[in-house]
């Protein structure tokens, strides 16, 4: 059957009603509700349709113009409390998603040995009944490996997975699970709080790349805008506290390199010194567990492990304490060890000591939106979470395993095991776009829809100052002989009814019904929208990309936990041998990977190092004299795990005693642009994990370094010699008056 | 009363040495042409190949955008002005020992402003569109705008071109009618054509002399225009070391200098080839070398003059670029320059002796010419790859495909010069006569 | 003597475009201390006008062609580093250096005051390239290659440039004759934010603001007079019209 | 070879270098001959160019008035087309002054040599006398005199003894 076409058809209606529409006209553009009608379509003429970016966990609202049925550009909603009409690098480059060369372009079957990577396109009939089979074969005995997904696609998995019998995982390396997991320690929340960065006026950020690709990187770019800018004779200051000057930091007006690992401990020496001088705003009930946490660890210890003066902590508690709006943010490198979680809490908890727990300018914390597939039951998961699932399918508990769009063979450390569950797993299914690593593995692909070819909905809590829920249209015709996965699932649960009498099931409408359906319920519950029938609503929702509130009712009672005893972090390697720390942190626009396969991300330019289509590692010119290294010189990075060899750029804004490299290169599938480009540092990583959480800990290992004396290949934009130059750019440059 | 007319006796020995080449063809001088004709075709290929696929092909690169073709325009634009200089000036000063040298000294010119636009030809990134250049009414509504420095370039270089190429033929007109007279093959209406009907009448003597006396001193103003139009290219533009005001005199000279050098070689090879000892003296060796310190001690001044201010001056964009020469990457090819193009000249041909010792000569005259290709090269690239923002500081080398084709351009400039020693009397005849014949008739 | 006629040729050519006495002229602030180097201009750029995708080698090469780059300086010594950020596109000079040397007035003045680059024109002489002090020009060095179907995305408002020729930054030129049309059409002036390049609508910090200098309400009138204000190079005196608003502290 | 009455005939001899040319030609003009039909044909140009009247015309008028033309047309092209086609580049005048100096300076160079060459070609090819003839051995050092006169006309023989008298080498009527 041909969703696609009915679609179209039922769809014209709509979009008359919806043009005739008051109250949802937008000047700007010429907005219009899903497809046009081919009959409709005016040549040279363009129309934009409202939908969401999916490229990542935010969900920032997007415009996409489209002429002659085909995507042109992708620009911010205006209207979107989240980014404001802005859009990053990636939502960008989303359309080289749509129109990527390597898309896989219809369901395709394994041939020969599976990792050869050789695949047999076969009809959607034989490739639907062969995945109902093995549903049927491997009943109760499945899991599922998914990016994260929100609102009715994630219900339809949830509920799909808890019939099939069998666990449903989203995993995404970038979705802050420590973050996440000190959230719920400390507030007991299970969304994201609104860290209110526009209206706080010092803010004390621990290695968060809030700037960088942190949970949502435009919205805090627009809050860091009008934080420096936006009042008038208010500049908010802003230190970052991190062992390498990420693109954040350089933004910072003040960067401390701290030793890796130690972030807690300089958390606690605040904290400490917060309570010292009585500014604590805890209430009495709960003080005393705060200090016994906070005065755990004797200032000297503190200044001998974080590499940080005393004056320097104070200065720091000071200003922290004392501004008008402080906020202490954790993320990033700062998250990036065994003892992550107990350093978020910690950095929680100076929020909490100095009472900007729901204040402007603070962490606001909402009711979440009552919308389907927004619950507990869809948080990402972690790394170990992941290999649990391996040994499960190690010990033959699973025997089915599928795949959304997660690519774990890739993002997790070889020294992890997880190839095993691809070796070992019976039978494999993928609905990716894309003959990514862990794909090229399986044993059926059913292609999605790219997004924008796709209907969808995002319930967001948390982030912005709203709750929103964004709504995705198909802004274009499938290019390919690809199905809505969502369609797939609905389609499947209605073959697998005769045997799943136990469990409710779904019904068996198209994808877009049920999410239709959704709405009508949600909406139904929202006053703002009482009074219109349901048509017109859904049409000004479609029209405006989705649903959100003016500003969102804010906790004030939230129950603070007090942060659990500090640990250290565990490292693995011994100084000795491995003197240096390895801290890795995602490339610009290729992120971790799941970008590079798009020229366009490949092509930006680190802005720190101008490097552009490859690895690199950044080392300090201080420790490059020292192993007297050439700029651009191959160095071997060795680890207990393993070695690579990356091309070197000098970079003054690094720790003597630690070396960075960025994510995202080093892929052995995942189409043209991204295959045999650069190293994967993950392949040298040694299988820690945060003891909390269980997210992998991608800082925790130990390396030692040598020159290999040759060149490496890496293309940098800017060529200028270090040395020289600098006092040619401030030519012209004029002092305030 | 009556003057007594010595040393017409000479007349027919002339005539028999200077015709002496037209008429015999050696071996050897085949295979010079098969080689050279070899070297054009390479370098057509890879112009062709160039144009094909894009101009990507040479090494430029932002911000180098101009490199080694444009070098190579200004190069040969100065070897152009040693014909202009040689024969105009010296007419001018009534110089007598010029006359065995102004042919020599003329052919050259005209070939090298051929090459030297040729070379523009290979610069255009768009070469197939180059006629936008002509002010034509067309539809496009396209014009050139002659406030760009470039139209300037391009009205100089079609003046200068159209009037050596006059400069060269007036002299010719009677050695062309002496030829015509004897050869009988093929070439004899050709040259019958070309000698408009001369006969050697008093009014056609008068006419002549009258043509080159008027045109000489108005092909020297537009020489030095030329080269100046030339510098102004650089001088006009915002190029830290580009935009100095001495610049076009500098330009002027250094042009006569590698010119001088490359009449020298001319002189050299074609005295030693059709033993035109009694032509080319060594007199004329010893003036050359004379002409050559002159040149060097005036390129010298200019370029300290220049040096100087950049020094004092401490403007950080143009020290940069200075000490990028004098100390940095580019030190080895500006002390090759300084070296090649001031010292050796000023230590050898300031000897006497030195100067009347032709090898030599021709020698140093080679080093001037590879020094002042390698000044026109550090002329361009230093700055181009030092911009104000250094972001994009930057290096640059030619591309094979930039070398193939420059040597193709030299190897034509080679062959059209072989093919014209068959064709015209390499030495003015009736110049060298009449040189001769009124020294004597003053006896 | 020159301003003064420029200035009657622009009224002149202003009165035609659009019926108010003013001509527009627009320019560009980009805040220094908002500016985080995301690079999302960038990519909007090329999304936006149709630049080649130039590949690794072309890369290394530095031929990669992009119409804003973001230039980072590192000022000081580790551990008091600091890296600052310059965004440097076409600055739009007022009095160009580029424009008076190119042979085929492929490069020009208009009289809002833009820069304009006229590909049809260009037959690659590279002059502007040279005289350009702020290297925002960028020369095609072969016919730019799009894979199938990456082409699709290719915007149809905007030229693709093809082999030997100069191109940059045109302030999203085509969005601004839009802008204009449509205020004509409604006998009106362009509103001030009604017309944004792809870069400035992207900027997440809202660290660049576009718009017209000549309307004293706009933004960019009023940003202009802030004291953080400097010009690139401006001792050269281009007359840019970018103003650059210098990072605090 | 049958002669018209009406045609003119060329006297023609031909000398070596050591002839006295002014007396000879001073005999030939006290029979009467006029300058303008008498032609002397030399090798090199002769120093001694006093010996036959010259038919002069004045080249550098040709140069003066194309040059004062070719600036015009310089002022045309640099300042009358740009201020035709008025685009503003770089905030440079339209019509500037120093760019029409540098254009008419090149055609007004360009225009003055050209007419001169020209003129010059004219002059050679159409303004010789009729005297004048070719003969391939003046190249090898020799110098020829010819005279015009009527086939008739009575000094023909007179001319004839003179030429002889003075040691022509060889002479022939044409």
């Amino acid at each position: 059957m041909d969703l696609k076409r009915r679609d179209f058809f039922k769809l014209i209606g709509v979009t008359t009603v919806g043009s005739a529409l008051p109250g949802c006209e937008r000047e700007a553009h010429n907005l219009v509700p899903y497809l046009l009608p081919d009959e409709e379509i005016i040549p040279g003429i363009a129309n934009w349709y409202a939908s969401y970016c999916r490229e990542c966990p935010a969900g920032c609202g997007i415009l996409v113009r489209v002429m002659e049925g085909r995507a042109k550009k992708i620009e911010g909603n205006p209207s979107h409390p989240l980014n404001q009409g802005k859009l990053c690098a990636r939502g960008h480059a989303a359309l080289q998603d749509l129109y990527n060369p390597d898309r896989l372009r219809g369901p395709m079957r394994r041939e020969g040995p599976r990792g050869e990577g050789t695949f047999r396109p076969i009809g959607w009939e034989e490739a639907f009944s062969l995945w109902v089979s093995q549903l049927k074969a491997h009943q109760n005995r499945t899991a599922m490996i998914s990016r994260p997904v929100r609102g009715t696609l994630a219900e339809i998995f949830s509920r799909f997975m808890k019939a099939q019998g069998g666990p449903l995982v989203l995993y995404d390396a970038g979705a802050a699970v420590n973050e996440h997991t000190a959230n719920r320690a400390n507030f007991g929340i299970d969304q994201w709080p609104h860290y209110d960065l526009a209206n706080s006026t010092f803010l004390l950020s621990f290695g968060t790349p809030f700037l960088d690709d942190w949970l949502s990187p435009v919205s805090f770019g627009a809050a860091f805008g009008r934080m420096r800018q936006g009042r008038a004779g208010m500049r908010g200051r802003f230190v970052q506290i991190e062992p390498r000057l990420s693109l954040t930091a350089a933004s910072a007006d003040r960067w401390i390199p701290i030793r890796p690992g130690s972030e807690g401990l300089l958390a606690l020496g605040i904290g400490q010194l917060i309570l010292a001088h009585g500014r604590s705003q805890v209430e009495p009930s709960d003080r005393r567990k705060f200090e016994t946490v906070y005065r755990s660890h004797p200032m000297d210890h503190i200044v001998q492990q974080t590499g940080i003066t005393q004056d320097e902590i104070e200065r720091l508690a000071e200003e922290f304490a004392t501004a008008s709006t402080p906020l202490a943010l954790g993320g990033g490198p700062a998250s990036s060890y065994t003892n992550s979680t107990i350093t978020m809490q910690l950095i929680n908890g100076l929020n909490v000591l100095v009472g900007n727990i729901g204040r402007p300018g603070g962490v606001q914390i909402y009711d979440g939106v009552q919308f389907p597939g927004n619950d507990a039951t869809v948080q990402p998961a972690s790394e170990q979470t992941l290999l649990e699932i391996a040994q499960a399918f190690d010990q033959g508990r699973y025997s089915l395993l599928q795949l959304y769009q997660a690519n774990p063979l890739y993002s997790l450390p070889p020294s992890t095991g997880m190839a095993r569950l691809f070796m070992q797993a019976p039978f494999i299914v993928s609905f990716s776009s894309y003959l990514d690593e862990s794909t090229a593995m399986s044993d059926l692909i059913l292609p999605d829809h790219a997004p924008l070819e796709s209907w969808g909905d995002h319930p967001q809590n948390g982030l912005s100052g709203n709750l929103t829920v964004g709504l995705g249209q198909p802004v274009v015709e499938p290019l390919y002989d690809t199905r809505s996965v969502g369609d797939l699932f609905l389609q499947a649960s209605h073959h697998l009814l005769d045997m799943r009498q136990d469990h409710h099931p779904l019904p068996a409408h198209p994808f877009k019904d049920r999410l239709q359906a959704n709405w009508q319920s949600f909406l139904a519950d929202q006053t703002s929208e009482s009074g219109d029938t349901f048509d017109l609503a859904w049409t000004c929702r479609l029209q405006e990309g989705g649903w959100w509130t003016e500003r969102a009712n804010v906790q004030s009672k939230i129950s603070s936990h007090a942060p659990s005893d500090y640990e250290p972090a565990a490292f693995a390697g011994d100084d000795k041998e491995y003197p240096f720390y390895l801290s890795l942190f995602p490339a610009m626009g290729v992120g971790r990977g799941e970008g590079s396969n798009r020229p366009w991300l490949q092509e930006l330019p680190d802005t720190l190092t101008s490097a552009v289509w490859g690895s690199w590692v950044e080392i300090n010119p201080k420790t490059a004299r020292d192993h007297n290294l050439r700029s651009g010189e191959l160095l071997r990075i060795t680890s207990p795990h393993g070695r690579i060899e990356v091309p070197v750029v000098f970079f003054p804004g690094i720790r003597p005693d630690t070396i960075a490299l960025p994510m995202g290169q080093g892929h052995w599938a995942y189409g043209r642009y991204a295959t045999g480009r650069g190293v994967n540092p993950m392949s040298i990583l040694a299988p820690l994990f945060d003891t909390r959480s269980g997210a992998l800990a991608t800082g925790a290992t130990r390396v030692r370094i040598e020159g290999t004396g040759q060149l490496g290949k890496l293309a940098l934009l800017e060529q200028r010699h270090e040395d020289k130059g600098h006092e040619l750019i401030t030519i012209g440059r004029r002092q305030p008056t | 009363m009556e003057t007594s007319r010595t040393g017409w006796d000479q007349i027919p020995q002339i005539n028999r040495d200077l015709l002496a080449p037209l008429q015999a063809t050696t071996w050897w001088y085949v295979i010079l042409v098969i080689g050279l004709g070899a070297g054009v075709a390479a370098g057509a290929g890879a112009w062709v190949y160039q144009i094909e696929t894009g101009i990507g092909q040479t090494n430029l690169h932002k911000p180098i955008f101009w490199a080694s073709y444009i070098a190579s325009f200004v190069y040969w634009i100065g070897v152009s002005h040693s014909g202009t200089f040689i024969s105009g000036v010296l007419r001018l000063s009534k110089a007598e020992w010029r006359r065995p040298i102004t042919r020599i000294a003329e052919l050259m010119t005209f070939i090298s402003v051929l090459i030297a636009t040729l070379c523009v030809f290979f610069h255009l990134g768009r070469v197939w569109r180059w006629y936008y250049l002509i002010p034509y009414p067309n539809q496009r509504t396209i014009w050139p705008d002659f406030r760009s420095p470039l139209m300037w370039d391009a009205t100089a270089v079609f003046t200068y071109a159209t009037a050596s190429t006059i400069f060269l033929y007036l002299p010719l007109i009677p050695d062309f009618a002496l030829v015509r007279d004897r050869v009988s093959d093929w070439r004899k209406p050709i040259y019958s054509i070309l000698a408009l009907g001369w006969r050697g009448s008093q009014t056609q003597w008068r006419a002549l002399k009258w043509a080159q006396r008027i045109i000489t001193p108005l092909i020297v103003m537009v020489m030095v225009s030329v080269h100046s139009i030339v510098g102004w290219d650089f001088g006009m533009a915002l190029v830290p070391g580009w935009h100095t005001s001495i610049i076009a005199p500098y330009f002027v000279v250094g042009a006569v200098h590698s010119g001088l050098g490359m009449v020298v070689i001319a002189m050299y090879v074609l005295r030693r080839t059709y033993h035109l000892e009694n032509y080319i003296r060594l007199e004329h060796f010893d003036k050359m070398g004379k002409l050559l310190v002159v040149t060097t001690l005036t390129l010298a001044y200019l370029y300290f003059a220049d040096l100087l201010t950049t020094w004092y001056g401490k403007i950080p964009a143009e020290n940069h670029v200075m000490y990028s020469m004098l100390s940095g990457p580019f030190a080895p090819a500006w002390w090759t320059m300084i070296t090649m193009v001031y010292v050796l000249p000023l230590f050898t041909l300031t000897l006497p002796a030195f100067r009347r010792w032709p090898v030599g000569v021709m020698i140093v005259g080679m080093l001037i010419n590879i020094g002042m290709y390698v000044e026109r090269m550090l002329i361009l690239i230093p700055p181009l790859v030092h911009p104000r923002l250094p972001y994009e500081w930057s290096s640059y080398f030619p591309s094979w495909i930039e070398i193939t084709i420059l040597i193709g351009a030299l190897s034509l400039a080679l062959l059209l010069y072989v093919l014209a020693v068959k064709f015209v009397p390499i030495i003015s005849i009736w110049e060298e006569k009449e040189g001769r014949l009124h020294g004597g008739e003053r006896g | 003597m020159d301003n003064r006629t420029h200035k009657e040729e622009i009224q002149g050519t202003a009165q035609n475009k659009t019926g108010s006495p003013k001509p527009y002229k627009w320019e560009l602030v980009i805040d220094l201390d908002r500016c985080t180097g995301c690079e999302a201009c960038v990519v909007a750029c090329h999304a936006e006008n149709n630049v080649r995708i130039s590949g690794e080698e072309e890369a290394a090469q530095g031929r990669a062609i992009n119409w804003i780059r973001i230039e980072r300086s590192w000022e000081g010594e580790y551990p008091d580093i600091k890296a600052t950020f310059m965004p440097v596109l076409c600055q739009h000079c007022n009095n160009a250096p580029c424009e008076p040397v190119c042979p085929v007035y492929a490069s020009y003045h208009t009289p809002d005051g833009l820069n304009a680059q006229v590909y049809n024109r260009c037959i690659g002489v590279r002059y502007c390239g040279n005289n350009c002090p702020y290297v925002a020009r960028q020369f095609n060095w072969f016919d730019p290659q799009w894979d199938a179907p990456l082409a699709e995305q290719l915007n149809p408002d905007v030229t693709v440039r093809m082999n030997g020729i100069m191109e940059k930054c045109t302030f999203c030129v085509q969005r601004i004759r839009k802008g204009k049309e449509t205020a004509h059409q409604e006998g009106r002036r362009v509103r001030d934010g009604e017309v944004t390049p792809a870069c400035v609508q992207s900027c997440p910090s809202s660290a660049l603001v576009f718009g017209d200098r000549n309307d004293p309400t706009s933004r960019v009138a009023k940003m202009v007079k802030n004291d953080r204000r400097f010009h690139l190079l401006e001792d050269l005196g281009t007359e840019p019209a970018i103003t650059y608003l210098k990072r605090l502290t | 070879m049958e002669e018209r009455e009406d045609k003119p005939i060329l006297l023609y001899g031909l000398f070596d270098a050591q002839v006295k040319l002014t007396s000879l030609i001073d005999q030939v003009r006290r029979e009467g001959v006029h300058d303008d039909a008498i032609e002397v044909i030399s090798p090199v140009p002769l120093s001694d160019m006093m010996v036959v009247k010259p038919v002069t015309i004045p080249l550098y008028a040709f140069t003066i008035i194309a040059g004062l033309f070719g600036i015009g047309v310089g002022i045309f092209f640099a300042g009358g087309t740009a201020a035709l086609y008025p685009i503003r580049t770089g905030g440079k005048a339209i019509v500037a002054p120093p760019v029409v100096g540098i254009i008419s300076y090149e055609t007004m160079m360009l225009l003055a040599i050209i007419t001169t060459f020209v003129a010059m070609v004219v002059k050679i090819v159409f303004l010789y006398r009729s005297g004048a003839q070719h003969d391939p051995a003046i190249d090898e050092g020799a110098i020829g005199i010819s005279v015009r006169l009527f086939p008739h006309d009575v000094r023909r023989s007179v001319l004839r003894d003179i030429l002889r008298q003075a040691g022509a080498k060889e002479i022939h009527e044409r």
